[in-house]
């Protein structure tokens, strides 16, 4: 037994201490001192996303540990990076919320929770055994269900957390049925030994097993048609919560999903799961924008609209290449920085007025500019206008499927962009509920707390820089290149 | 192990737990749902012992027996209310619920048995003891799972935090 | 010749224009009127001193005495290949030549004469501007080099034109006859540019010189390019000619002209009498060696042109409105040139009697543009003194306008053909060519004549005599101011001697001088017909009687149809609106608003109705999520067996 | 025994009842992967692993759920799954 | 990179938005408008006298002022810039309407917002001609769309909600054909699998295979052909404009609308020549249509911005046809053809405006007799109108012409169909001009609340005689243009298009 493994996760280890620091503070430290909570676990966060950048940039080499169970390379750093920028903008974001009355009790809870669920989003992305892989899944899953059900007062939160967890077990039990028959097929759970052991293997068994897979993380990142806890989940959670479902745990599944995918299925590619995720594609992005457009609560509406950025995200996998994984990484990068600026937003204001119906937003801009002018950006960059970096990420998305280069492929994307349309409309709607409609009862003019404003901020840099930066996306891609042995 | 008198055992301990869950899922009265989810796992262990899996065995009963159908018990003397111990089932959910069954049935069982495994063969294995049991548990090498085990026990402290914080009154 | 005085006679009126248009409205009634004539003058000048150098300066004649085209300049304007390039240019030929002198001449006058006549009119200003526009145009127009620069000129003057019939702007009547002028001439335009365009692609040039001096060339370009049974050659001057129709207001596309009558009377006389409307006829002429090419367009011409003329004569007979009258007699006579320079030629190039038609055509241009100005502004005159078109308020006009009267009746006689006026020179000329070429066609031009004498007379002698005038609220007529009376008693002095000129000897169609010899059965037996119908009219007219009365109960049908131009107007108007706006437009647009567009917020409320068709989908139960996340997961697998499979 | 659980989840409408679904489901995982051991690769120990941490997994999963479950009984006294539909569309 | 003369043409926006988002008050923003649009004028006519000079010194390079930048290195794109004729009668054309436009706009409310898209929407016009490279072209072309949306929808008249969001669709649905088309070309655009985005070298491998260009070229003509009002595509333009407010319509009638064409010559044809030899009947016929249809559904609209949405449809068909032609002459006259509908409708809108801030109507039925209230705005109108019949000496006329006597040049029936369809519609042009000249501004006063309305004042003046300069310019003077804009036909397109 070699302990000195641990240590090769660096990240997971410093998130863990993390973890331990925001325990020890919130259970050792007098009531009082609780309201320096949300600072302190924001700042630990920043912390460690800055020691993760300077690992990443140092150079971490590939490590694989516990006998090829863990594994990590510059991409999954990188990726995990992503995703701690991500949770430390959730984090500052949801400081006024965290303080709240509402929360008292519950702040230390919230936050290690939440870390637990970074640790197991950090499993899922790191794991190359599926055992290490369903115990990540289920800790990014499971005490999610608790962070949805926080907000006491509200019934729909409870009634999110009940659809949320029995949807969730019920997936997961789908998904290890799916596992047990790919252990039936191949006698390993690891990862590189099931690759090896289906190559040429065109059983039903397969099929069935790949699809029950792709249900398992479809659930996660909200696929078409195992997206509907989604909308009534984002609605019911808490805002904070909401942002965090919407893009954290969404951007660790998709990054795990092409890992299984690409490593584990690639030899099937071209035979089974292509076609099987084209069709999820398509029934996302369409299924997902239909639903958005008629969406009236803003927080269903960026669940539906998510739906329909996960579609695109896919497109990331199915391209199958390092730049469609690069491209992937980079939408998943500016998804963050645009969705959490809307949730941003829809917080701010939630927690000033406690109002979040898209009626609500009409006239916005004559009394909250600013927090308008954001909201707009966001929208902006989710509908992929440049020069904002939603434009760019769905650019180099769409330029990384094409380059499988087949007619369907051609389609696919033809059907994506025929739905950006649609999406663009619905942004627009919010756009123009702002600055064009005029309404009696206007939001009145309001100053967001400065933690809102500071979270804000990092987000609308993001969406302006991040497309037109270049080196951001060039780096992307060259940590991705040593990857392309996994793809046929 | 591979006597006449295993297969029908196998088969007896399968039958138990097919129909037991047949009723828990099919009887109104919730406390019964219990009893037989309850049956069922016992017969899940009697089937791990049979295959010489007993750490399994024991661990299921312990977990699963000892604690889970517990849970649920207490679970259910805590929500149900007087006259409220049976449900009516609607039959369009149960047609929907029938269909996903049955189709999922048939396409898992035809995926199974398109493969032919004999079912009936038991193949011989090392009987295994506690030690490699442990040392599989604890280490670190190939297919050992010193890591997950670590890794549940952070999923295990979480769903308990999150377990107290959702049930702690304010 | 050096260019400056050529360029100046272009540029001087465009400068006159950009001035008056621009700086106009600072100045006043009497500067910017004086400034206009002055600069008239000076271009008239200009203008006389180019023509006559040319005309008499021995170096535009060769050896032969042929007459020689001159290029004064050409300079490229658009370069479309390197063979067709529009080029604006002076060209100096006989033709040319006369027509500047015609022009401005007239527009002078005009211009003189609008100083009374438009005295105090809101506008003054832009009124001598538009004139100045319109005189630049035409002078552009006859000098052009190409077909490309006629036609830019072409447009401009219909453009002038335009400006000028609506210059009342605030009078619906005034507004909706320009819109008709500009149109009706825009229609044919377009047959102007697509003969143009066949044409410059088959002979690769747009230049006149190359074109005339060269038919065979051209028929050679055009070698076996047919289009339903007739040469290419016919279809583009047939094309070219529908361009001039619509200018010259040849039937059927007359329909303006009588409506343009609603511009301010100078104007009339300027461009819808004298130069502007014979901008058709100088287009056949320019043209005319490919017109003697061909047979089938130069029969064209004839066939449309007596029709025009005696339709035109017929309606003139029944007009009540006086400058109606003379616009109808416009028509008549230009359609006299256009049946001159179509029998001119037989066709394959073959000239007719020394191509005394072309000439005549010419020398009828140049003498109708006298006296057909002359008559406009009497009629001017005379509306000035009574504030009114109609003859019906006129009568008896005599006594208090000597001077109209006596150039009114010389632009009469000259117009009806008696000797010794200009318009029996030219009118017998063309009548000799016309039965040269057919006798029918001979016999039926001097019924048109006769009809024209007989409806001049009829004008003239209810204008000035029928009775005593009617005094309406103590208004007595007055005879026009000085500057209104100089240009009558110029252009009747003009129109009673020019055609003593030797014509021939300036204009001919192959350039070589020519005399003119009177063929004395002809000229005899026209002015008989002529003095026949002048005694009918005076019978009928001269005193007030129940004649004409009695002549129109005769034949109620026919003087119905002539009163009402044969609805031509109702025609145009059925096709237009019914046809045209109700039956094209209407529906186009409809389609575009309904199905079009129905089509494009189709797609939107589709997408909007999939959206509500599949809302049940989130029926928001948990149990119904996982059922479909089932069957999805199932049918997912599925999907990949089948693509497994097949 | 898997389709039982599915069959059950949809049925019922007691949470706890679909809870116990679950449950069944899960097992039956379990009870795969300690087959597909036992029978096709009875060299090593993976399968049997799987499931025992699958019943930790579960185990954890179904405390949650209670716990939740009680926690919405506390707000609705009501267990009945078809009353939470107050989101939807 | 700033040594590059082009590169200010988006850099002086950009400063522009910079500091009108500083500015404090009206008059700094309008300030701040003028200088930056004189400066771009004065920038595009500097980029326009070296460019001549440097041709007079016989530098025969189809792009001039190239430069390339480096931005997204592993997917080979760049900043890549280069002008050549055409790009720079644009980039002139865009510079005088940015003037006028923000001259048009004078009194608009919340200024600041408004100059701030409307600096917005310039810089993607200014950076779309200058852009050579197709992933910055593709960037630049949706800057300048969305801020349409923003811009008819807060500033805009009528059912301008609906108007903005159908006109910001489908020009984004365009825009999703051209993305897919742009990416499709990357994927083809050279044999030994180095991809490049940049337009002459793609055009000088000339490696798209011709199954492949058939689909790219009808991709990309759909796509840029929505924004040049390509029936069946064109239904935006009528609500677009008639909702947009003054400045608007004019640049987006004006430049924005030129897009469209620039975009169908610049890539579907210059990339796909052989898909566009083969293909292009099939939009000669929906241009063809375009050309009459727009303007038969002219004659009978009421709307003055209607009328000329649907001209604008009828003359910019007039260019995609023209383009369609394939040959020197017709494509010289579409270029003229998109300068002059630039300017002529840039200015017939600004007078709409004009109009309409007056009277509150854009109703012809609801006005009349305008030339005794308003002369000058009344005078500007007939010159707009006579420009947009094509009369001699303003710049209609030249660039119908020229792409009439070019699309002659084809002797097939089928051509010469569409070639005097499309020569009849300057019939039609005519009538509908002449209708509203007649009803508008002649004849009686209809309503007596506008006489007391007041003539256009110092701003509208300069704003209109701007253009009407231009109108004229080019009008007066073709052949410099025309020489402007043939060099890069004669050796650069023939060479790849293989034709003549």
């Amino acid at each position: 037994m070699d302990y000195s493994q641990f240590l090769a996760m660096k990240q997971e280890i410093g998130l863990l201490i993390v973890f331990l620091l925001v325990f020890l503070y919130d259970t050792f430290l007098p009531q009082r001192a609780g309201k320096g909570l949300p600072i302190v676990a924001s700042l630990l966060m920043l912390v460690l996303t800055v020691a993760g950048f300077f690992t990443c940039f140092l150079g971490s080499p590939d490590v694989t540990a516990f006998a090829g169970m863990y594994a990590t390379s510059p991409v999954m750093t990188a990726i995990k990076n992503i995703l701690n920028i991500g949770v430390v903008i959730v984090l500052i974001q949801s400081i006024k919320w965290a303080n709240g009355e509402l929360m008292i009790m519950r702040r230390g809870e919230f936050y290690e929770l939440l870390l637990v669920t970074l640790f197991g989003m950090y499993l899922m992305i790191s794991a190359r055994h599926f055992l290490l892989f369903i115990i990540g899944l289920e800790s990014a899953s499971l005490p999610l269900a608790a962070m949805v059900a926080f907000d006491k007062n509200r019934y729909e939160s409870h009634e999110a957390a009940v659809k949320y967890i029995l949807t969730a077990v019920f997936s997961s039990a789908v998904f290890m049925m799916g596992l047990s028959f790919v252990y039936a097929l191949s006698g390993s759970l690891y990862f590189n030994t099931i690759g090896y052991a289906i190559i040429g293997q065109h059983s039903t068994m397969l099929c069935i097993a790949i699809a029950f897979v792709i249900a398992g993380m479809g659930f996660k990142l909200s696929l078409v048609p195992f997206h509907l806890w989604t909308a009534d989940v984002y609605q019911g959670a808490p805002t904070s919560v909401t942002s965090y479902l919407s893009v954290i745990s969404k951007g660790a599944a998709a990054f795990a999903f092409l890992v299984i995918m690409a490593q584990v299925f690639g030899a099937v590619y071209e035979h089974i799961w292509s076609w099987m995720l084209y069709v999820l594609i398509i029934l996302t992005i369409t299924i997902g924008n239909l639903f958005a457009i008629r969406q009236k609560n803003m927080k269903r509406f960026l669940a539906f609209s998510s739906i329909s950025q996960a579609g695109y995200i896919m497109l990331g996998v199915i391209a199958d290449n390092t730049m469609g994984t690069a491209a992937m990484m980079y939408y998943i990068l500016v998804y963050i920085c645009s969705n959490l600026a809307a949730f941003g937003v829809i917080g701010a204001i939630e927690n000033a007025t406690g109002r979040v119906s898209m009626e609500d937003y009409n006239g916005l801009y004559k009394t909250n500019p600013r927090l308008s002018v954001v909201m707009m950006l966001a929208m902006f960059s989710l509908a992929g206008i440049p020069p904002f970096a939603g434009f760019f990420s769905k650019f180099f998305i769409f330029t990384g499927a094409l380059a499988v280069g087949t007619v369907a492929i051609y389609f696919l994307v033809g059907i994506a962009l025929i739905n950006t349309i649609v999406s663009l409309y619905y942004y627009l709607l919010v756009v123009k509920a702002m600055f064009i409609s005029n309404e009696e009862c206007v939001i009145p003019t309001f100053r967001s707390a400065c933690s809102e404003r500071l979270g804000l901020w990092i987000t609308v840099a993001g969406i302006v820089f991040l497309g037109l930066v270049s080196p951001i996306y060039n780096w992307l891609l060259e940590i991705t290149a040593p990857i392309a042995s996994l793809f046929v | 192990m591979n006597s006449v008198g295993s297969i029908i055992m196998y088969v007896i301990i399968t039958l138990v737990m097919v129909i037991c869950s047949v009723l828990a899922v099919t009887t109104r009265k919730i406390l019964r749902a219990a009893t037989y989810l309850l049956f069922t796992l016992f017969g899940a262990a009697a089937l791990y012992f049979m295959l010489g899996y007993e750490f399994l065995g024991a661990v299921q009963i312990a977990v699963y027996a000892g604690g889970i159908v517990v849970l649920f018990v207490f679970a259910v003397l805590l929500t149900s209310r007087p006259g409220d111990n049976s449900e009516k089932l609607t039959s369009k959910s149960r047609f929907l619920g029938l269909v996903a069954a049955l189709a999922m049935l048939g396409w898992t069982g035809y995926s199974l048995f398109a493969r032919s495994i004999n079912y009936a063969k038991l193949p011989a294995m090392d009987p295994q003891t506690m030690d490699e049991v442990g040392e599989t548990l604890m280490g670190s090498g190939i297919d050992q799972y010193l890591l997950p085990f670590e890794a549940v026990s952070v999923l295990l402290l979480a769903c308990i935090i999150g377990g107290v914080a959702i049930a702690r009154k304010r | 010749m050096s260019i400056v005085i050529p360029l100046l006679i272009l540029v001087l009126p465009l400068f006159m224009f950009l001035f008056l248009g621009l700086a106009g409205c600072k100045m006043s009634h009497k500067l910017a009127g004086w400034l206009g004539c002055l600069g008239m003058g000076t271009t008239t000048v200009l203008a006389y001193i180019t023509a006559l150098t040319y005309y008499y300066n021995p170096e535009f004649t060769s050896a032969a005495g042929e007459r020689l085209q001159v290029v004064i300049f050409n300079q490229t304007w658009l370069q479309f290949t390197d063979y067709l390039v529009i080029k604006l240019g002076f060209l100096l030929d006989p033709i040319s030549a006369l027509l500047l002198i015609v022009i401005t001449t007239i527009s002078f006058m005009v211009h003189i004469y609008s100083l009374g006549y438009m005295e105090g009119e809101k506008g003054f200003q832009r009124y001598y501007a538009f004139l100045a526009l319109f005189t630049f145009s035409m002078l552009g127009l006859v000098v052009a080099t190409n077909i490309f620069q006629m036609y830019i000129f072409w447009e401009l003057v219909g453009a002038s034109s335009y400006l000028l019939i609506g210059f009342y702007y605030t009078k619906h009547s005034a507004v909706s006859a320009s819109k008709k002028a500009f149109i009706v001439t825009r229609f044919a335009d377009l047959g102007f540019l697509l003969g143009i365009l066949i044409l410059s692609y088959y002979t690769q040039t747009f230049n006149f010189i190359d074109m005339t001096n060269n038919p065979g060339g051209v028929l050679m370009c055009f070698e076996g390019a047919t289009f339903m049974g007739c040469s290419l050659l016919t279809w583009a001057l047939i094309l070219i000619f529908v361009g001039g129709m619509g200018k010259s207001a040849m039937m059927p596309l007359h329909i303006w002209l009588p409506d343009a009558m609603e511009g301010p009377t100078p104007v009339s006389a300027l461009i819808h009498a004298a130069t502007m409307v014979v901008a058709g006829v100088y287009l056949v002429a320019r043209m005319f060696p490919l017109y003697a090419l061909e047979w089938n367009a130069s029969t064209f011409i004839v066939v449309v042109g007596a029709i025009t003329a005696f339709y035109a004569a017929m309606v003139a007979c029944t007009q009540i409105d006086i400058k109606r009258i003379l616009a109808f007699s416009t028509i008549s006579q230009i359609a006299f040139m256009m049946v001159s320079l179509g029998v001119a030629s037989e066709g394959e190039g073959i000239i007719l009697h020394h191509g005394v038609g072309y000439m005549a055509s010419m020398f009828h241009l140049f003498t109708h543009a006298m006296f057909k100005a002359l008559l406009f502004l009497c009629a001017g005159a005379l509306i000035h003194a009574v504030h009114s078109n109609d003859y019906t308020h006129m009568h008896g006009m005599w006594r208090y306008m000597p001077v109209t009267h006596i150039t009114c009746l010389i632009g009469c006689l000259a117009i009806a053909g008696i000797w010794p006026f200009s318009g029996f020179f030219s009118k017998d000329e063309i009548l000799a060519a016309c039965y040269s070429w057919s006798p029918m066609v001979g016999a039926w031009m001097s019924m048109v004549a006769a009809l024209t004498a007989f409806y001049m007379f009829r004008m003239y002698f209810l204008i000035f005599w029928w009775k005593e005038h009617p005094i309406h609220h103590g208004h007595v007529p007055h005879e026009a101011p000085l500057p209104m009376r100089i240009p009558l008693i110029f252009l009747a002095a003009v129109s009673c001697c020019c055609g003593f000129l030797h014509f021939g000897h300036f204009v001919s169609w192959n350039r070589m001088p020519y005399d003119i010899h009177i063929e004395l059965g002809i000229a005899l037996s026209s002015v008989g017909i002529a003095l026949c119908a002048i005694f009918i009219a005076w019978k009928m007219y001269f005193k007030e009687n129940d004649l004409p009365v009695k002549m129109k109960n005769m034949l109620p049908r026919l003087w119905d149809w002539c009163y009402h131009r044969f609805y031509w107007d109702e025609l145009y108007m059925f096709v237009t609106h019914k046809i045209i706006f109700n039956g094209i437009c209407r529906p186009i647009a409809w389609f575009d608003r309904h199905i079009i567009d129905g089509t494009m917020n189709g797609f939107a409320i589709v997408t909007n109705k999939c959206s509500y068709a599949i809302r049940g989908l989130q029926s928001g139960q948990v149990q119904m999520y996982v059922w479909i996340y089932l069957i999805g997961a199932l049918i997912l697998g599925a999907i990949g067996v089948l693509f497994l499979l097949g | 025994m898997f389709c039982c659980g599915v069959y059950g989840f949809i049925t019922r409408k007691n949470m706890i009842a679909i809870l116990i679904s679950l449950e069944l489901m899960l097992n039956a995982v379990d009870i795969n992967f300690a087959l597909f051991n036992r029978y096709l690769y009875p060299g090593h120990m993976e399968g049997m692993f799987f499931t025992l941490f699958a019943i930790a997994i579960a185990a954890a999963e179904t405390a949650l759920a209670i716990a939740i479950i009680i926690n919405i009984f506390r707000v609705t006294r009501n267990v009945d799954v078809q009353g939470l539909d107050k989101m939807k569309l | 990179m700033f040594e590059n003369l082009l590169i200010y043409f988006v850099v002086i926006p950009v400063v522009m938005l910079a500091g009108l988002a500083l500015c404090q008050n009206v008059k700094q923003i309008r300030a701040v408008a003028v200088i930056g649009s004189c400066c771009l004028i004065g920038l595009s006519t500097w980029v326009l006298c070296e460019y001549l000079a440097m041709r007079a010194a016989g530098e025969d390079a189809p792009m001039l002022f190239c430069g390339s930048w480096e931005w997204f290195a592993p997917l080979n794109i760049n900043l890549a810039v280069g002008v050549d004729g055409i790009s720079i009668a644009m980039l002139m054309l865009s510079s005088i309407i940015v003037f006028a436009g923000s001259f048009a706009s004078w009194k608009i409310d919340m200024p600041k917002e408004f100059f701030l898209w409307l600096i917005l929407l310039s810089t993607g016009v200014f950076g779309f001609f200058i852009s050579i490279d197709l992933f910055t072209m593709f960037m630049f072309y949706e800057v300048a769309l969305i801020p349409m949306y923003l811009l008819i929808g807060v500033w805009g008249s009528g059912r301008k909600e609906y108007s903005a969001m159908k006109l910001t669709l489908m020009l984004m649905g365009g825009s999703a054909f051209l993305m897919l088309g742009l990416i499709g070309i990357y994927y083809h655009s050279s044999v030994d699998g180095v991809h490049t985005w940049n337009l002459l070298q793609i055009a000088q491998a000339d490696a798209i295979d011709h199954d492949w260009q058939r689909f790219l070229f009808i991709v990309t003509f759909v796509g840029f052909g929505v924004l040049g009002a390509m029936f069946p595509f064109h239904t935006w333009s009528p609500d677009g404009h008639a909702s947009a407010p003054t400045a608007v319509s004019m640049l987006h009638a004006g430049v924005l609308m030129k897009l469209g064409g620039y975009g169908c010559f610049r890539v579907a044809i210059y990339l796909m020549p052989y898909a566009a030899n083969e293909l292009a009947w099939i939009f000669l016929i929906l241009t063809g249509i375009s050309v009459v249809y727009g303007a038969f559904s002219a004659c009978v609209q009421t709307d003055l911005k209607y009328i000329n949405a649907y001209s604008s449809v009828s003359h910019c068909g007039l260019v995609l046809f023209a383009i369609l032609m394939l040959n020197t002459t017709a494509m010289t006259g579409a270029i003229m053809q998109m300068l002059s509908h630039g300017l002529m409708t840039a200015l017939f809108f600004a007078l709409i405006g004009m109009i309409y801030g007056r009277t509150h109507t854009r109703d012809i039925r609801e006005m009349g007799g305008l030339m005794q209230i308003m002369p000058y705005l009344s005078v500007c109108y007939v010159i707009a109108g006579m420009a947009s019949l094509g009369l001699p000496g303003l710049s209609g006329f030249v660039s119908e012409m020229t792409i009439f006597v070019g699309s002659w040049e084809h002797a097939d029936a089928f051509h010469r169909v569409f070639t005097i369809a499309a020569c009849c519609s300057i019939v039609i042009t005519a009538v509908y001009i002449l209708r509203v000249v007649g009803k508008l501004l002649f004849g009686p006063v209809q309503d007596d609340h506008h006489r007391k309305l007041t003539d256009a004042v110092w701003w509208e003046r300069l704003s209109t005689v701007t253009l009407i300069l231009g109108v004229a310019l080019i009008g007066c003077f073709p052949n410099f243009f025309v020489n402007l804009i043939k060099f890069t036909f004669s050796p650069a397109i023939f060479a790849v298009l293989g034709l003549n």
